[in-house]
Formats: structure tokens, C-alpha cells, sequence
């Protein structure tokens, strides 16, 4: 090892290009950041040496599951197949952006996304779910769009396991906690209770927000000389578990530093802050591309915006604003501090934006700009300690077809039908069976949670809980809105993945149309365990293509969704639960269908068999 | 009977948002000097004498304080 | 036509509401910045609500610090009608301009539901009411229970200064069921519950909260 | 530089829900002996040599514990 003889002390040795490509044979511990031998062979080969420890921990984590879909790219392939001309008409953006953007009508659009904060909300239920809330938020600020309303998807075990009395308490208390704060409505969302929950929650968080077509803004950094700016929280050590690796590989002694955190705390009051800031950004036509930072953080807007766009990029990292002292360069690359984003703008309007930015006490620092050319290079301390082509981080992860089967127990599993059981032969027995359901906690009453959100604020919803669907007026003058549902019936995707996906569809569909609105796009989160187990690969194979086939036929394109694997307890996967929101369109929601019964008098048809 | 005092604050590394809302508003309220503010919750329990030390920190550690992203200091004042 | 201020703080949330609610009561609601000690020139003020500050320390404690709330102080010292909504009428307990203190619900949670209150005082915002007359409005806050110590209380009844009563027992716990009140004088009138979201059947309960906004302007139009 | 300590506490007379709860949930816990329990909040400030303590008496009384609810200490650590 070669550390850098000016560095003091206290400051580890930065391991720069030159320094990697003189050192080929020093071993790094690719397998403890996640990645098989096969992928950091991969990496050595794109970049003719061994990479950096920052590039390392960049690579790493963009080319995870969460972000690269590694697994399930090539099932996710059948929602474009299936997606006609038609079915696209509508789409101003769709799968591959932040969030897929609608138009609605009148010159206003609407985008729409759901994702999940599973593993981050059964390690601290409360901070979890906030901060799941806040990183959708923030995809939807990425299409320039102004966030609307928040709907929430919660799967847990059963209510009287002590894990949930740990988890959900949280984890709604979170979800309040961020969405009230922020001033976004939560217009509706789901409560399921299930043994196969246990142990592994899951949060799945929606957003919806609105704009106008003008207003569409893209992640990708175009004009050689624009500037990059980091705006909102400082960067500090959050969430980089992994990365810490490299540390006590390298110079833990240095640096004295733990094993780090992987839990983020949420700051909705910045996350408010930045929202109205960057409304006024883009109202001021003050931002070319912009990017949020998400999971991550600045590894992952650096090489998207940069493979995005049609040049290369530069990146200092000692203008970062940090919030822990002597952080590497890979702790700065890999930190997933909330409440950040990332802005590319012309060198005339800096001025202007950093004045915007000012006004809403964001902390807003030029950290790099467009180059020709087509590499990200990514300077820390005066050394080049990235040096790459972004597509192959951000893009072009490895992909695999993993083997998938479908189970030897779904035959039974399906046979066994209710056929067998005991009905009821008493009035009596008929009607504790009634009361039974009644007072299961699947049926029961949601106010516990939904009284802890805020559905009032800004003054648009005309419908939210207990209606089918959630209703937000977008526009005040002529009464144009969108209705939003979420569902998923996860046993019955456990009996039949593929069925149970398409029913899932056609539930939120309903849910929509019956308050009146005409249904156009869809959203999914597919919740699933092991992709290395081939039963459940199956079931996520049957699903996606159940759901496109779905999709296809009812004429709604799916604009964007997210995939969360590994959901399991031990060997135990959870059930299958692909949940699917469903967006409509309402020409004027004064006219929209109330949930509950009319007037006396009023006649009660059955539709359908 | 005792006095028991337990401090908890976010650990060094987790994101302070109150601490540094308030550090924010010194400035603007015209109070300069005031270079960090980290915000906690502060405890005071009054125990008998069959609460030992070692139940002390479990009390501490597993409600008062969450060891995820808190730290917290236990105290005996009386 | 009267123009009413309406403040926004970082974090709040409800401005737009409170806005809205002065346009549909016939008044002209006119932004005020929370950095500038200025209320241009406006015929009332409305402290909105939301989370200044996130409410990091004290529920309203730095935004009651902030410059805009000097002019604010002095106006509704003078006479000046000041209507604080839910962080608002944190902000202006935190301001001294309203006795007492709000702290946390006494369930510890949130609570986002509908509320029956008691119109209990004639004042520059309950004109349009008559007293005693029941209004549903959305109730929506953690720290929503009005506390003070018991001669503060005592002389805010003997005052008549208790503006708006909750009509089933407090969901926050708020002692005395006090949902609202006001200064001596009756200009400045803080509450919890939110009648900028009880202005049209389509977004809330009904019609009930713009009453409050009705009858600041009504003062306006009458000494024309 | 100097770090300064500021305990709040809700004032003796003011129901005090957090920590009626915490002191139930010890009796879930299983620790019993818990009499009475009280929260409030612990500031840890940074502060120069211009901060001198009646400076410090006058942010903590009237930004950091509002006095009509809260009763507070000062203490200096370093
Ligand atoms: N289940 C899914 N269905 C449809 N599109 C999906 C799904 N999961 C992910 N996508 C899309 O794949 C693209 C890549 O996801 P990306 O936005 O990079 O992920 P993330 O937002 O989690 O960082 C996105 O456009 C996303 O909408």
C-alpha cells in the first residue's frame, strides 16, 4: 500500500486511479459489498484494471438487486412487449423514468409511482417508513412535478404477534409522521394482517403528483460546461453499512470508525423545504435535468444523469458538503442521507438558483459539470478516484435469467378446496361465523390508522378513507382529478400467481372506475422473496406475465413500478404480493361517485354475476 | 426510593433534525456563539431499591431509548 | 374588498387552504413571507397551519420567533384581527399574543378526524355564528391539547374568552374541552380545528369554517 | 468553546401522557418499582467564550423550554 505522503494522518489514503492500476493484485472484498466473482471480474474488464474502492462501492451498489433488477429485468421486458401504440398514447414518460407521467387533460399530467421500504422498516418500524415516504416523494419531484397525495400499502403478521405490536405502531406512526409534515394528503392505502409478514413487514409508499406538460422535467445532463448541484441535506454516514467494509478493510485504525448505521432518520420539515424550493426552480426555468438521491445517493444521480445525457461528467468530491468529518470517497458516493437532490444547470443561472435556494434556506453547492466527452470522473483530495463509463454502472449490470420452477406443492395447494370443510348447519353456528368476520382484524375498521393521516390538507381531496379509491381535484377551475387505488390479494396469488396478479389488477380497476373515473395507467410493486429460489422465481414469472397480459387487455400501460426481493424469514418467502395501483381520470370529481349508499329511495343494483 | 436520571440523544452519526432546526433558529433569533445543538430526551425516574443497576439499563436500552439510532447515559442523583 | 394576510413559514402547510377559504368568503387573501417584518398593508392576519419548523423544539416556537410575527404582535396588540389556525395558534401562544400552551395529545397520536364544536363567544371571527350554534369542522394535530394553569382559565370563562368548545370530550385531551379562544379584546382568535378545510361539501364536512372568515370580513364591509 | 447542558422538564402540575406511558410500559417489561416517571428533553450545546450565562439563562427560558409548560436547568460541562 501506497499511502499518500501529504495526507495528514487523520485522513485515510485515498485510492486513486493510478494507484489502482499500479496495484492490480490487491485483493478487495467484492463479495462482502454483494458482488459474485463473476461481476467483479466483469468490472476489471470495463475498466482495464481493478477498480478503485470508490468505484468499487459505486459499482457495488448499482449493481445490486434493488437497483440494477438484475433479477427480474428480463420478465419486466414483457410490460413494453405488451404495451401497444395505443396504450401509450397517454404517456408523456414511462418505465425507465423516475416516475411515469400521464396526461390528464387540459394540459395538465399527473405521475404516479409506488415503491418499497421493507427491510428499512422492521429494523426501526418508525424511521422506515418515513423515510419511504420520502424517497418517493422525491421521484415524483424529479418529473418537476408537484407531489399531490401519498397512499400506503402495509402487509404485517398477524395482529396479535408481538412483532406487530413492535412494527405497525411504528410503522403508521411513520408514515403519518412524514406525510403529515409534508402537507400531502394520504388518499388511501391498504392494512393486511398474514403470518408470512412476520418478520418481514412491507411498506409499500405511493405518490402522486401534478403538473404541467411544460413542466416535464427528465434525469439526464446535457451541454458540456452545465453545472452540477447538490441541493437540500448535507451528506453525512447514513445507510452505509456496506460500504463500511471497505473502511475496515483498508484503514479502519485510521479513522477509528464503527461499524456504521444503516438506518436513516427522516427530515421531513428539509423534505417540505425542498419541495417548495424546487418548485420554484422549475417554475424559473432554472433546471436542464434534475435527479433525486435515493438508495444510492450520489452514486447512483452521478452515473444516471451522466449515462443519461450526451456527454461525460466531472465531480468533485471535497465540495460536498459533509456532515461527518475525513469521509471517504466511497462513504460520500454510497451515503444514503435523505432529503438531497441533484440539479443540472446552465452556468448563467447558477446565480439565480442558488438565490432560490437561499430564499428557502437549502444548502445548494456546485459539485461538478458536463464534460465532452463520455466518462464520469470523480475527483476526492485532488486524486481521480472514479474514472468510468456511467452506462456501465448505471445501465448495463449484469442480468440473469434465473432458473425458475413452479413448485411441487401448487398442485396440492390448489386442490385443496373448501369442498371438504364443514358449513355451518345452525342459525346459531351461520351467525358467530358472521360475527367472527366481523371482528377479524381483516375486516375491521381502518380509523386506528387512517386518523393518525392528514387527508385534508391543500384542500383537494373529495374522497380518501373509507372510499375504493382515493379522489385529488387537480385542477380548482374546472374540477379536473384522479382517482388512485392500491390492492393486491396476496393468497390468491399464493394459489395462482398469475391469476392473482390479473385479479389484483382488475380490483384496483374497479375500485377506480366505480368512483366514477375512467382508468388509464398502472403502477406496481411486486413484493417477493428469494430470486434464487426457483418456486418463488416462478411465482414472479407468472405474475409479471400475468399482469402484462392483463394489462394489454384492458388497454392500460404500466408506467413504472419497483421490485423488492428477498422478503423473507429465514428459508420461509412471504407470500407472493404483486400490488397494483391503478390511476383514473375524472373530468370533474364534483361528479364523481360517493362511496356508501344514496338517498332513501334511491334503487341498489347488482352489476356483473 | 432513588432518583434516576437517563439522557438519550441521536447517535453522533444519525441525522439530528431538531438539534440542527434549532442551531438554525439561534442565528436568526440573534443569539451568535452557539456553534452546535444536539436535541435528546431526558428522563427522570423515581425507582425503589430493588431496582438494580443492570435493570436500569435494560430500562433504558429497550424503552427509553431506541439503540438503533440512540445512545443514552444512565444516572443515579439521589 | 377586504385583503387578509395570510403567513407562510417554511413548513407550513395549510396556506393555501387559509387562502382559498379568504377568497371564498369574498376577501383577498395577500401572501406574507415569514422573513419580512411586513404585513402590506392587509385588514386582518391569518396564521395558517402545517409544521413551521418541523415543530422540532416546541410545536410554533421558532416560527413565533420569526420576523414577521413582531408586526403581527403589535398589530393584534392594537386591535389588529389575528386568526391562528392550529400551528397557528401555537405560534401565537409561543408569540404571547394568546395565553396558555399547546402540547401533545394526551393519546400520544395524531388525530385526523371531524369534530363537533360550541360556539361560545362573539368575536371578530364568530360574528356570523350565533352563540351556542354547533359547527363540524376537520380536526388534525399531535399537539393539540390546550393547557394553561387553572386562574388563567378560570379568567378566560369569567372573560367569555373561550371562543370554541369541543362538543364531545377533547380527542386531544385539551382541558376543559377548549378547542379555541381568544384575546380580551376579541380580535385575535386562536383554534385548533381547521375551518379553512369546512369550506365546501366537496373537500371537507360542509360549509361550517367559513363562517370564521365571513365575519372578519363582515367588519370590514360594515365600517366602509 | 464550551459544551452547556439543558434539561427541560413539563412543569410538576402539567399531565405528562409520555411519561405515564413509559411508566406502564415498565410494568410490561416486568420491572416493577418504577414509581414515577417524567420526559422531557436534553439539549447539548456548543457555545464560544461570548456566550456568558446569562445569555445561556435567556435562550433557555425563552427558546429552548417555554415557561408557561416547562421548567428547565442549565448547566455548563466543560
Ligand atoms: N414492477 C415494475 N413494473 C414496472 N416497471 C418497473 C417495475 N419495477 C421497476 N420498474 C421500472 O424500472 C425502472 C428502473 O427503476 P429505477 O427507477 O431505476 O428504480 P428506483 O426508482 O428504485 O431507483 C423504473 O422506471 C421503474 O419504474
Amino acid at each position: 500500500m501506497n499511502p499518500v505522503p501529504e495526507a495528514p494522518p487523520a485522513l485515510p489514503p485515498v485510492d486513486e486511479v493510478a494507484h489502482a492500476a499500479a496495484t492490480p493484485d490487491e485483493p478487495q472484498p467484492h463479495a462482502a459489498l454483494g458482488l459474485r466473482d463473476e461481476e467483479y471480474a466483469r468490472i476489471r474488464e470495463i475498466l482495464g484494471r481493478r477498480p478503485t474502492e470508490a468505484e468499487l462501492a459505486m459499482y457495488s451498489v448499482m449493481w445490486s438487486e434493488h437497483c440494477s433488477y438484475k433479477s427480474s429485468k428480463v420478465h419486466l421486458r414483457r410490460f413494453g412487449e405488451t404495451t401497444t401504440e395505443a396504450m401509450r398514447a397517454r404517456l408523456l414518460a414511462g418505465i425507465g423514468e423516475n416516475a411515469g407521467v400521464v396526461d390528464v387533460g387540459d394540459g395538465w399530467a399527473v405521475t404516479f409511482k409506488i415503491e418499497s421500504h421493507n427491510h428499512p422498516s422492521y429494523v426501526e418500524p418508525h424511521q422506515g417508513a418515513a423515510t419511504g415516504v420520502g424517497g418517493i416523494v422525491r421521484d415524483i419531484m424529479a418529473m418537476g412535478a408537484r407531489p399531490v397525495a401519498v397512499m400506503d400499502g402495509l402487509r404485517v403478521g398477524p395482529l396479535d404477534a408481538p412483532d406487530t405490536a413492535r412494527v405497525l405502531p411504528g410503522v403508521v406512526s411513520g408514515v403519518g409522521f412524514y406525510g403529515n409534515c409534508l402537507g400531502l394528503p394520504n388518499i388511501g392505502g391498504e392494512v393486511v394482517f398474514d403470518p408470512s409478514y412476520s418478520g418481514n413487514p412491507l411498506v409499500n409508499a405511493l405518490c402522486v403528483g401534478v403538473l404541467r406538460h411544460e413542466d416535464l422535467h427528465l434525469a439526464f445532463a446535457s451541454g458540456a460546461g452545465n453545472k452540477i448541484v447538490l441541493f437540500g441535506a448535507r451528506t453525512g454516514l447514513d445507510g452505509i453499512g456496506g460500504v463500511s467494509v471497505l473502511a475496515s478493510e483498508t484503514f479502519v485504525e485510521g479513522t477509528g470508525r464503527k461499524k456504521l448505521p444503516s438506518v436513516q432518520v427522516g427530515d421531513p420539515f428539509a423534505e417540505k423545504v425542498l419541495i417548495e424550493c424546487c418548485l420554484e426552480l422549475f417554475g424559473g426555468g432554472l433546471v436542464v435535468g434534475i435527479q433525486d438521491l435515493g438508495g444510492a445517493g450520489l452514486s447512483c444521480a452521478t452515473s444516471e444523469l451522466a449515462s443519461a445525457g450526451d456527454g461525460g461528467m466531472h465531480v468533485d468530491l471535497d465540495t460536498v458538503p459533509l456532515r461527518a468529518e475525513n469521509m471517504t470517497a466511497a462513504e460520500i458516493l454510497s451515503s444514503e442521507s435523505q432529503e438531497r437532490m441533484c440539479a443540472v444547470v446552465t452556468p448563467e443561472n447558477v446565480d439565480a438558483f442558488m438565490a432560490v435556494c437561499r430564499r428557502w434556506d437549502v444548502t445548494a453547492t456546485v459539485i461538478g459539470e458536463v464534460t465532452d466527452g463520455d466518462r464520469l470522473r470523480i475527483t476526492h483530495r485532488g486524486e481521480t478516484v472514479v474514472d468510468v463509463p456511467p452506462r456501465t454502472v448505471a445501465h448495463d449490470g449484469p442480468v440473469y435469467e434465473r432458473p425458475y420452477a413452479r413448485p411441487d406443492w401448487q398442485d396440492a395447494l390448489q386442490a385443496d378446496g373448501v369442498g371438504g370443510r364443514a358449513r355451518p348447519s345452525a342459525p346459531a353456528e351461520l351467525a358467530a361465523q358472521v360475527r367472527d368476520l366481523v371482528a377479524s382484524p381483516a375486516l375491521a375498521a381502518r380509523t386506528w390508522v387512517t386518523e393518525q393521516y392528514d387527508r385534508y390538507v391543500r384542500g383537494n381531496t373529495t374522497s380518501a378513507t373509507p372510499a375504493d379509491a382515493g379522489v385529488v381535484r387537480v385542477d380548482e377551475a374546472s374540477g379536473r382529478g384522479v382517482a388512485v387505488s392500491i390492492d393486491a390479494n396476496a393468497r390468491f396469488c399464493q394459489l395462482d400467481p398469475r391469476a392473482g396478479a390479473q385479479l389484483a389488477l382488475a380490483e384496483s380497476m374497479r375500485n377506480v372506475a366505480s368512483s366514477g373515473a375512467v382508468p388509464v395507467a398502472v403502477t406496481d410493486c411486486l413484493n417477493f422473496g428469494s430470486p434464487e429460489d426457483p418456486a418463488v422465481m416462478w411465482q414472479f414469472a407468472e405474475a409479471v406475465g400475468g399482469l402484462a397480459d392483463a394489462c394489454a387487455a384492458l388497454g392500460l400501460p404500466v408506467t413504472g413500478g419497483n421490485v423488492s426481493f428477498y422478503n423473507q424469514t429465514g428459508s420461509a418467502a412471504i407470500l407472493p404480493t404483486p400490488v397494483v395501483g391503478v390511476l383514473g381520470i375524472l373530468t370533474d370529481v364534483a361528479r364523481a361517485v360517493r362511496h356508501g349508499l344514496g338517498p332513501e329511495g334511491h334503487a341498489v343494483w347488482l352489476l356483473g354475476r | 426510593m432513588a432518583r434516576v436520571i437517563v439522557d438519550v440523544l441521536p447517535k453522533a452519526e444519525i441525522l439530528d433534525p431538531q438539534g440542527q432546526a434549532v442551531a438554525r433558529a439561534m442565528g436568526r433569533l440573534g443569539v451568535d456563539g452557539v456553534a452546535d445543538v444536539r436535541q435528546g430526551k431526558h428522563f427522570e425516574l423515581e425507582v425503589d431499591d430493588t431496582v438494580d443497576d443492570a435493570a436500569l439499563e435494560r430500562i433504558a436500552g429497550s424503552l427509553l431509548a431506541n439503540p438503533v439510532i440512540e445512545e443514552w447515559v444512565v444516572r443515579r442523583v439521589q | 374588498m377586504s385583503r387578509i394576510g395570510v403567513i407562510t413559514f417554511p413548513g407550513t402547510l395549510d396556506d393555501v387552504d387559509a387562502a382559498r377559504a379568504v377568497r371564498y368568503a369574498g376577501g383577498e387573501p395577500v401572501g406574507l413571507w415569514h422573513d419580512d417584518a411586513d404585513l402590506r398593508g392587509v385588514d386582518a392576519v391569518v396564521v395558517p397551519g402545517g409544521f413551521s419548523y418541523g415543530d422540532y423544539l416546541r410545536a410554533g416556537a421558532i416560527a413565533a420567533r420569526s420576523p414577521v410575527m413582531g408586526p403581527v404582535v403589535e398589530a393584534g396588540r392594537a386591535g389588529m384581527p389575528v386568526l391562528g389556525i392550529c400551528n397557528g395558534f401555537q405560534i401565537l401562544c409561543e408569540a404571547g399574543l394568546l395565553p396558555g400552551a399547546l402540547v401533545r395529545n394526551h393519546g400520544l397520536r395524531f388525530v385526523c378526524r371531524e369534530v363537533g364544536l360550541r360556539v361560545e363567544a362573539d368575536t371578530a371571527w364568530t360574528s356570523s355564528f350565533t352563540v351556542g350554534q354547533h359547527i363540524r369542522v376537520p380536526l388534525k394535530s399531535g399537539e393539540g391539547r390546550y393547557v394553561a394553569d387553572e386562574a388563567t382559565l378560570d379568567a378566560l370563562e369569567g372573560e367569555g374568552r373561550v371562543v370554541f368548545r369541543y362538543t364531545e370530550p377533547a380527542p386531544n385531551g385539551a382541558l376543559r374541552d377548549i378547542a379555541g379562544i381568544s384575546s380580551a379584546d376579541g380580535r385575535v382568535v386562536g383554534l385548533m380545528p381547521h375551518p379553512e378545510h369546512a369550506i365546501d361539501a366537496l373537500t371537507g364536512p360542509g360549509t361550517d369554517g367559513l363562517g370564521l372568515f365571513t365575519s372578519v370580513l363582515s367588519r370590514f364591509t360594515a365600517a366602509a
